[in-house]
């Protein structure tokens, strides 16, 4: 059933370019159309990861969005006012969404907080840093901080990399890493796993330990691409990412998921765009339309595997 | 392949070759780059002149962005428009951040026009709308006035975003100026008129004095003018808005806002993309070859001015 | 090792549930815990593994006081146990059930070649040969579940095993295959503590057996030198009656089924009659439990007829079948039995809930009633359905399909989990209810109780009924013929 | 537990109260001030109640917020551009929004969708929708649409009484009708409960048709209170509701909750809201400071039960 997804949403995904790639032959298939879908998917992505290990061990965390806005914030407020090298500036960005993440991970393990109140409550007040951070927006960023999210690999532009790069580690470490593993089994029956000797907290506390990591990092590669920590970047990413993170297999209850399943559904997100985009849908149609995309794509596969 | 050094400083000695066409194309397809493509105020002015336009000139007109304030959203839109090199771009001038994005598509030889607010870092060939500060400035201005140059006050509005912060700048650098105007802050209304008629109650319960509310986005004011007029104090509480959509004519009519400051905004995409259309067709070359030459043959900057509305000139607005 | 217990004791707010219980269990012996339902022998184990620590009283390990503070600790003291609740991940590999903390190379890389080896070795011992380590556990039987819940007990190698009503979802298979394994055990000095309900397993594979009433403890027998009854003396505090096993059975029939076809059953035909008990036999996964819920309209049947006092009847919802007169007690009680956040009260009115009103009142009314009746232990009827022993729950779920008033009460494994006085409690109510007019289509992989209890009892395997034998003519022999040939 | 939420709640509250009246007595505890509160979180609470029923039976609905706009722009359009007797209108609405619910439980129930994703999907369809309807906003109603909204009843504004008369009810019928109560039962175990003869599916679809209700009245309240209906009504309520909702009592599993709780968590929200104000917190802390609060808010809850 969990495989199935991966499979039945490639397979959504291929039909989706076929059927494009005959409508519009000069405009979708090309490789600059798919770097641009990919780059624009990258952020997204690399969030996703983080949000499908927590929704595997059965939680979320809505201050993602607001950490991505922080952690270019931050960064480019060191750069900006205190003239910070840039390799400082991130590794303090990436510290404070570390941290940010940690107090999120100890408030629900430790003190028992719903982790929804939490993580909302965590959203308001990260973006509140955050816009106090960088106000109007930063800019003017130092070359090498600009170098990172602009620099082009084999033609294709670094954020893409980066995404790669995750998705593969993190999939590596979901197959074969018995500490990624046991987020199954926090997942799916979390007293079990405790009984099981697995140090549940712990492991949860990391959990959000580690989103926050990813979504920091997702902050200084936004920001670095666009030259510029705006303080209202990630407005709506959890919800976008959580979406992704459910069209790819999770659930809410936990326990399934594979993290190749966050990459590919974010890019089914990044495809309707763009489908949305070339055929020139636009205004109020454009959120009808996607969102009656999406309710297909999901309720067909529902249908596929009631079937069977 | 390593970005290039420089963010570009508003050079115009960029040598990059703009497409130009002799003959006028009925498929010759001018795209509006926004964000939040939903907000009616968008809609019913940005979007409505610049489809009239395009019809009277029988070329194509698309508008594309996400139906959020997302920034990066706006970006994305773009860049995945720009391989498929349309007529001309009209971007609306959300966020210094779309600077980079808005110079790759001037280097593909795009014409390319920024509206509303004007994006500093970028290089593109021209802009025109309004200034933010300037409308601040008008809305202190007006409310030093109406108070008599004392009270509190307050303004209301989207917090971080570019052009309302500077905004702000423009009518707190004028309240500053009279001693007995006294500023109580700033408040994030986040667009939605319920906060901001939420904010207001509360305003108006910590300051029983409150004299005047400042709202900056379009939604600031029906939202103000809700709450004042549900706790009596119509006349005692004074607004000033920016926007002049039918609700906010109406409350100035009612006698609840006491001034607009409106934006010319079917001027910004109509001039805009006309000035587009002339970039493409070299309706005036300056010289044999003016993208060789350095000159871009259209203005490099418009500033439309404001529309201010109250009481005396409501009624000549309302349709 | 040895290890015992000096004066434990353990309350649960009002509940005394261990009262200065003091035992001692031997290397290489099985020591049997006996007990009614609700005695604190779960308790007892939840405090030798650590999960709850105890208000007073000593831990001795080779006469050493230890203070087991969690069960890993408890692991790492060589204690372990296989849970009364299920405890396993659908999701996983049974490999990957049994090893929760993998073996792992470097990097802390899985070791799956090591892993699958460990688990094939595991299964081996345990003479299992229908799945592999790699199946999914979601795809198993209830009873295969438990075998792996074993697997994964034994695999760490414990000194101290605990059983928490391991048989309970087992056939006479799987039963047989863990006598053996733990035979083998106690041949390696390994000491077994066993809790079951089922009186005969206790004299065929214990030692010793000791009893604990109330929270306390009675005493300690030695199983060479006792009988089932004193042990049951020992429990329930007196000697227990017979069960009337008189029949009620009449001529009319209540339930007819015809041709029924449905996932997992096939061609099934029986008449039930009024004040009959019909049993139905078989080995585990021979569809029993697919064809009552059919009956019942929980699942779907594909052909056949349902006819109640001669009139067809359509169940498609459960809601329909409890309108129809029929009740189904289902077989797994955490998952589609109790409501564990719910009060006893609110559970047992659960399926009646059908009517306009709610009247917290008279619900607790009727609970109560229920409550006396079952014998159920609880501070109230208040209390919340999690709190309760497993055999306590058991009761409450059979108070709620007595609470509507039913016709026609299906039985799926009804003393699942409850102790020998309850269990003979439940015969008495089965009983009664037909002598009451009252049928009852039992189901049980137990076959004392299938013939004790059943008018006629209709073998099934492989989905479809291989014979109805009376129950005057048939014996175990024939019936196990019949299920498993 | 779950009578201790709405027990502790109700005492957090009451502290509040009784600190800012000694803080501001000539401001807090006034009845201009307590009416200006209640009106404006009355709206929340209306849909608040339809989210608690949704999330005792183990659901929740992200479309609402875009339930609300739709409801006062339907009428608003309906009353406008085709002279519609206002009564008419709001039926007309009442209907339409009744129908978005039904559809969402419909998909959710019959064909399997993840509610999550389906009422995400929803909630951009139907603001979508909304926007046709209401464009640049409505005005001009008929004046008694008008006065169900802005019409004071004991110097109280209507839509007060209409959120106590909701309150009120649902808690009524969640504690004496058969009906809602079998939604604690289908929260607490679906399948259990489906084998007591409950009609999960159905009963989750009628939780929809409910809550698709309740948000119509809302949006009916708030269009006719403003005199105006604003396509970008609602948004962000989803969230808003869910936070007081789960404030309240409620848990993303299911099964608990008291509908009074949807009140009190409203409440609570309104009431920091307003002392932010009052205590005068820039507007940029105010969302760190909220966020704050809500985290001392429920951790202290739960430190204290868990000393219990
Ligand atoms: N967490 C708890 N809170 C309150 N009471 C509890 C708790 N756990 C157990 N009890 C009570 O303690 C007593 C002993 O329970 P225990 O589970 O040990 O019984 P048991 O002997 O294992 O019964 P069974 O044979 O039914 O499994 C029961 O009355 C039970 O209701
Ligand atoms: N979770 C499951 N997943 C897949 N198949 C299952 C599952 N549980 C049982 N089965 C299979 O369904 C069939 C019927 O099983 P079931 O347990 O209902 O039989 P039964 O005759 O009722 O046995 P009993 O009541 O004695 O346990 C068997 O083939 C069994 O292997
Ligand atoms: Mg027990
Ligand atoms: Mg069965």
């Amino acid at each position: 059933m969990i495989k199935d997804r991966v499979v039945t949403l490639s397979a959504t995904i291929l039909l989706l370019c076929i059927v494009m790639s005959f409508l519009f032959p000069s405009q979708f298939p090309t490789v600059d159309n798919f770097s641009q879908i990919m780059l624009n998917l990258s952020i997204d992505t690399i969030v996703a990861v983080g949000m499908m290990l927590l929704m595997i061990s059965g939680v979320f965390d809505l201050s993602v969005g607001s950490i991505v806005a922080f952690s270019g914030g931050l960064a480019g407020y060191l750069m900006y006012y205190h003239d910070v090298n840039f390799l400082v500036a991130i590794v303090a960005a990436l510290s404070g969404s570390l941290l940010i993440g940690f107090i999120n991970g100890f408030l629900i393990t430790k003190i028992g907080i719903n982790p929804m109140i939490q993580t909302l409550a965590m959203m308001g007040v990260v973006r509140g840093l955050s816009l106090m951070l960088s106000g109007a927006g930063i800019q003017n960023f130092p070359y090498e901080y600009n170098y990172i999210g602009q620099v082009k690999i084999l033609s294709l532009q670094s954020p893409i990399w980066y995404m790669f790069a995750i998705v593969l580690i993190f999939s590596y470490l979901f197959k074969n890493i018995a500490f990624f593993r046991r987020y199954y089994f926090i997942g799916s029956n979390e007293k079990a796993a405790h009984l099981s000797g697995i140090e549940v907290e712990k492991m949860k506390l990391w959990g959000f330990v580690i989103v926050g990591l990813l979504a920091g990092i997702a902050g200084i590669l936004l920001s670095s691409r666009l030259g510029a920590a705006l303080s209202t970047s990630g407005k709506g990413l959890e919800l976008r990412v959580i979406t992704a993170v459910i069209l790819g297999g999770a659930s809410l209850a936990g326990g399934q998921g594979k993290i190749v399943g966050a990459f590919l559904g974010a890019a089914f997100m990044g495809i309707v765009g763009n489908i949305l985009i070339l055929t020139r849908v636009s205004g109020y149609w454009q959120e009808i339309i996607l969102g009656i995309i999406l309710i297909l794509a999901v309720g067909i596969d529902q249908l596929i595997q009631k079937k069977k | 392949e390593a970005p290039p050094r420089t963010g570009g400083s508003g050079n115009n000695l960029h040598s990059t070759e703009i497409i130009t066409v002799d003959t006028v194309s009925a498929n010759e397809e001018y795209v509006m780059i926004t964000t939040a493509i939903n907000m009616p105020m968008y809609v019913n002015h940005d979007q409505a002149a610049f489809k009239m336009w395009a019809k009277k000139m029988g070329v194509k007109a698309s508008i594309l962005g996400p139906s959020e304030w997302d920034i990066p959203a706006q970006i994305a839109t773009f860049e995945q428009v720009i391989p498929q090199k349309p007529a001309g771009f009209l971007v609306n001038g959300t966020d210094p951040g779309i600077a980079q994005v808005i110079n790759k598509a001037v280097d593909a030889g795009i014409p390319t026009v920024v509206y509303d607010s004007d994006i500093p870092g970028a290089r593109q060939h021209s802009f025109i709308g309004s200034d933010w500060y300037e409308m601040g400035r008008l809305q202190g201005e007006r409310m030093v006035k109406i108070l008599n140059g004392k009270g509190k006050v307050v303004v209301m509005g989207i917090l971080g975003m570019t052009n309302m912060e500077a905004g702000f700048q423009g009518f707190l650098d004028v309240i500053k100026k009279y001693p007995a105007m006294e500023f109580i802050g700033k408040y994030d209304d986040k667009a939605n008129v319920e906060l901001a008629a939420k904010i207001t109650a509360d305003l108006i319960v910590a300051h029983p004095d409150l004299a005047g509310v400042a709202g900056f986005d379009g939604n600031s004011g029906p939202g103000i003018a809700l709450s004042v007029k549900e706790a009596n104090k119509i006349g005692k509480v004074k607004i000033t808005t920016v926007d002049a959509e039918p609700e906010h004519l109406q409350l100035v009519k009612e006698g609840v806002i006491d001034y607009l400051v409106g934006q010319k905004r079917e001027l910004f995409t109509q001039m805009g993309a006309q000035m587009l259309f002339d970039m493409r067709h070299k309706t005036i070359a300056f010289s044999k070859n003016d993208a060789k030459a350095g000159v871009v043959p259209i203005p490099k900057k418009i500033i439309t001015g404001s529309i201010e509305i109250d009481k005396s000139n409501v009624d000549l607005f309302i349709k | 090792m040895k290890l015992g217990l000096k004066n434990i004791s353990k309350s649960f707010e009002v509940i005394k549930a261990l009262q200065n219980v003091s035992l001692e269990f031997h290397k290489g012996e099985v020591h049997a815990i006996c007990g009614e339902n609700g005695a604190g022998k779960s308790t007892l184990m939840n405090i030798l593994t650590g999960n709850i620590q105890p208000d007073a009283g000593e831990i001795l390990l080779n006469n050493q006081i230890v203070i087991i503070q969690n069960n890993q600790h408890a692991r790492s003291l060589g204690i372990n146990i296989v849970y009364q609740e299920r405890s396993l991940t659908d999701g996983l590999s049974v490999a990957e059930n049994i090893f929760p903390l993998p073996p792992t190379k470097s990097f802390g890389r899985i070791n799956f070649v090591q892993l699958h080896r460990q688990t094939k070795a595991l299964l081996r011992q345990l003479d299992i040969g229908e799945f592999s380590p790699e199946t999914m556990v979601a795809t198993l039987s209830p009873a295969q579940k438990t075998l792996v819940e074993i697997a994964k007990a034994l695999a760490t190698n414990p000194a101290i095993l605990l059983l928490d009503e391991p048989t309970a979802s087992f056939t006479d298979k799987e039963t047989t295959i863990l006598f053996s394994v733990i035979r083998t055990l106690k041949k390696r000095g390994v000491t077994v503590l066993y809790i079951s309900h089922r009186m005969a397993e206790i004299k065929l594979i214990a030692d010793k057996v000791s009893v604990l009433k109330d929270g306390k403890c009675q005493d300690t027998l030695s199983t060479n030198n006792c009988t089932t009854e004193d042990i049951i003396r020992l429990m329930v505090g007196r000697d227990l009656q017979q069960v009337d096993v008189a029949t009620h059975s009449s001529e009319e029939v209540v339930l007819s089924v015809k041709n029924l076809c449905g996932k997992g059953f096939n061609d099934i035909s029986f008449d039930l009659k009024k004040g009959e008990i019909f049993g139905l036999g078989g080995l585990v996964g021979a569809g029993r439990t697919e064809l009552a819920m059919a009956i019942f309209g929980a699942i779907p049947a594909n052909g056949g007829t349902i006819l109640k006092n001669g009139q067809r009847i359509y169940n498609r919802h459960p809601k329909q079948g409890i309108a129809n007169g029929i009740a189904y007690l289902p077989e797994e009680r955490k998952t589609l039995g109790v409501f564990l956040q719910k009060s006893v009260a609110e559970n047992i009115v659960s399926a009646r809930l059908y009517g306009k009103g709610y009247n917290v009142k008279t619900n607790n009314q009727k609970a109560g009633e229920y409550s006396r009746t079952l014998n159920i232990r609880s501070s109230s009827v208040q209390q919340l359905m999690s709190k309760l022993s497993g055999g306590n729950q058991q009761k409450v779920v059979l108070a709620k399909w007595l609470n509507t008033q039913p016709d026609v009460l299906i039985v799926d494994e009804p003393t699942h989990g409850v102790d020998i006085g309850a269990k003979l409690e439940i015969y008495k109510i089965l009983k009664q209810l037909t002598a009451d007019g009252k049928s009852i289509l039992l189901i049980s992989s137990e076959m004392e109780e299938l013939l004790l209890l059943s008018d006629r009892i209709a073998v099934m395997r492989e989905g479809k009924i291989k014979g109805i034998l009376h129950k005057k003519e048939t014996s175990e022999n024939e019936i196990i013929k019949l299920a498993a040939q």
